[in-house]
């Protein structure tokens, strides 16, 4: 079974050379610590930013430099600042390679559910509906079930949608499964965790193949 | 021979700010807000604003400032969190909240401003952000059809410009501030520093000046950081 | 009558202070010689510059600054360049006050025809249907007459529109006219020309008060 | 790691295109645009091109090069005077010709580049440009609906570059060349200088690299003048 960082660290090797990529809130954000050195690859955040680097040093953050989940950050050589309609022209434009967001709820036919629960607070859906309704790649990273043992891969979302058919692939805690023809393809396990585990925290239809290898992660 | 847009301070620039207006104001989440202008709102107490803002400030800070006296009807955003008044108004039914994916809001501003009365977009289709929306279908995928939004002023921040109203954002400071500069009937720049006519060289504008009717240097800023994210020196 | 500056120079009393003008080819071009010194005006090129200033000094000439008419010119202090989406946007927009630019007829409902004439080489309509679509204040600056000598003013066009229902004013050689309820309403004479003159050269219904002033262009 | 974009020349920077592609240009007139690449497509002979630029060039500059060699079957543009072999070819039947109004041409553009399909605009309404096009009213002003433009290839060409891609453009040469390097699958921009990785002020750049794939620095540029205006320093 994998932690957060485990996640992310699956996520990254889905990366290529020479993609721009945002990064949700939450564990998304963890993958960019795990990408290999020297590769090309540009982190975007759409708040207005193209090459967003680590954290500032203690001292050194700026109020005027910030990342979509208001956070100080810095900026890498290359990086460029830009307005929000800019920002979401490069993401609608599908100029943005790869989006790795988390989510409340995904179902078999590639719905996503990330931002609202009826009866609580609703917070807004910040640009999570222009990045689904775009990205060419979308991966969900998230635990398989939520914190009272239900699974999160459904037949489909009970909640209020973020995007109709756009997830392509989920990495879980359990899994890597890939969404395809109405069902939840299983392409590999976490370590220590047995097809059973993954079939019996999956709600939605689960396509096992003869041969689910577990996943390389160091 | 240049068009003036100086004036005073906040006070003049807020001036005609009425009850029942709706205001864009710039900025994402605390960054790059019109901190002056909002405290000078504050001050003159208008009622029953309509707020399009990407964010709704902090309890103490920012929007927040005009929730706590209840001077706005309507929050017109993306994202909400983190003020627990705007959630108490909203769940009491004081306040109306009308959710928009963000970069529909920001797309939707800068058509305000650009005479592009609506446009279509593939955000929020089969969500309800699309209900009551035309949907249509360009190469076989579905879109909706977005309108534009303007205001009757538009308070924006910049870190510099010059009196016939160019402005220069510093980094991600620079955000919704220019496409609701487009959209306002009135816009209000506030800018760290005024500089004189002629000391932007007119390559590097961010913002036409032909987009504001007022601008003003702010006496202070406190630019608040709500996620003080850092990498400690031994760790690094 | 009036020759070309002279037409510039009437329609340069329109301006108002705290004006954006886009003044098109040929004659509105020299409207901008006859703006009062101090007075609050800046010129917008759709090409991308607020701020255009008179040409450079011979030698002085930068083949990257040039105006719609691509002629080399400079910029004034706060002068500021922008991208062809961005010019448009100001335009379309409502931000520029005032556009004057020329035509080769217009009608009595304020359409106007500046662009094509059929059966002869097209040239296109560059930026003036996006002027004439959305400017609050047209004005027309022309020669009452062609060549051959027939009005310019016409019950309704017969060549190609440029727009529709779009033109305020229309300053000629010989006359100031406002254009309102279907009729062109006859505001000022050019010295030395008489009503009848007018009369006789416009085709399009004239509106004729009892008192029509000499226009005063010192 | 930023992604670096830096190709050799003109000869790989046009690597790819074919007979019968879709082309954007950038430029007005024949400031701004991408010379050495138009140089290149000459020497690469191909064909049938459909060619989207705001001006055809002149007789022997700029796309009249392409227009000589007959590479051109289409062009889309606002306006193409000042070119006798256009004007041959056109009366001929030899080259389609696709006029659009400038401010609808710029927004298509971006519109291609932005993943808007379609906006509507005031433009043209009641003009041959709006035959076929839907029309709606807004506010009581009828408006036509045009769709986005997208190319196989844009050339553009800026005064400043990095191998990030990012551009920064000079004076009045900005004009379409931001827009077409957003509407172009691949986007070439050829600058005249190209800087190291990190010397262009992230605050300063006009158009952000990722919206170019391919970036080289031209040997030279002729940057004609079409219309040179001056006063004499005497009478001035």
């Amino acid at each position: 079974m994998l932690d957060k960082n485990g996640i992310a660290k699956r996520i990254a090797q889905e990366v290529r050379n020479g993609w721009y990529v945002n990064l949700g809130i939450g564990i998304p954000t963890l993958v960019a610590n795990f990408i290999p050195e020297g590769m090309e690859v540009e982190f975007q955040s759409e708040n207005g930013i193209l090459g967003m680097g680590p954290f500032p040093m203690d001292g050194d953050e700026d109020a005027d430099l910030i990342n979509a989940g208001k956070q100080t950050i810095t900026a890498m050589p290359g990086a460029v600042y830009f307005d929000s309609a800019t920002s979401f022209a490069m993401i609608r434009g599908r100029h943005v390679q790869l989006t790795v967001l988390g989510a409340m709820e995904v179902a078999q036919n590639g719905d996503i559910a990330n931002w609202k629960i009826p009866g609580k607070m609703v917070k807004g859906m910040g640009g999570a509906m222009d990045l689904v309704a775009s990205a060419e790649n979308i991966i969900v990273a998230m635990m398989h079930t939520n914190r009272a043992g239900a699974s999160k891969l459904l037949p489909s979302c009970s909640l209020p949608l973020t995007g109709v058919g756009c997830v392509k692939r989920v990495v879980t805690n359990l899994a890597v499964m890939d969404i395809k023809d109405g069902a939840f393809h299983l392409v590999e396990r976490a370590p220590g965790v047995t097809v059973q585990d993954i079939a019996a925290a999956t709600a939605g239809k689960l396509v096992i193949p003869e041969n689910v290898p577990e996943m390389n992660i160091d | 021979m240049a068009i003036s847009k100086t004036v005073e301070g906040p006070q003049a620039g807020c001036a005609g700010v009425q009850s029942g207006m709706t205001l864009m104001l710039g900025g994402f989440g605390l960054c790059g807000i019109p901190e002056c202008s909002i405290a000078e709102l504050v001050k003159l107490g208008t009622k029953d604003l309509t707020c399009i803002s990407n964010n709704a400030g902090v309890d103490d800070f920012g929007l927040g400032l005009l929730l706590q006296k209840r001077q706005i009807r309507k929050m017109i955003s993306s994202y909400v969190g983190e003020n627990d008044e705007f959630e108490r108004q909203m769940l009491s039914g004081e306040l109306e909240v009308d959710l928009i994916p963000q970069g529909s809001l920001a797309e939707r501003c800068r058509a305000g401003g650009s005479g592009i009365p609506a446009f279509f977009t593939p955000a929020g289709y089969g969500t309800e952000v699309a209900e009551g929306k035309e949907v249509r279908e360009f190469d076989g995928k579905p879109h909706i059809l977005e309108s534009a939004l303007t205001a009757d002023f538009a308070f924006v921040k910049a870190w510099k410009g010059d009196s016939a109203g160019n402005l220069v954002f510093k980094a991600t400071a620079r955000n919704f501030n220019p496409m609701m500069a487009m959209a306002g009937k009135i816009t209000v720049a506030e800018v760290e520093e005024l500089v004189p006519l002629g000391a932007l060289d007119p390559n590097e504008i961010h913002l036409p000046g032909i987009f504001v009717q007022r601008i003003f240097q702010g006496a202070h800023y406190d630019k608040r950081i709500e996620q003080r994210t850092v990498q400690t020196r031994e760790t690094a």
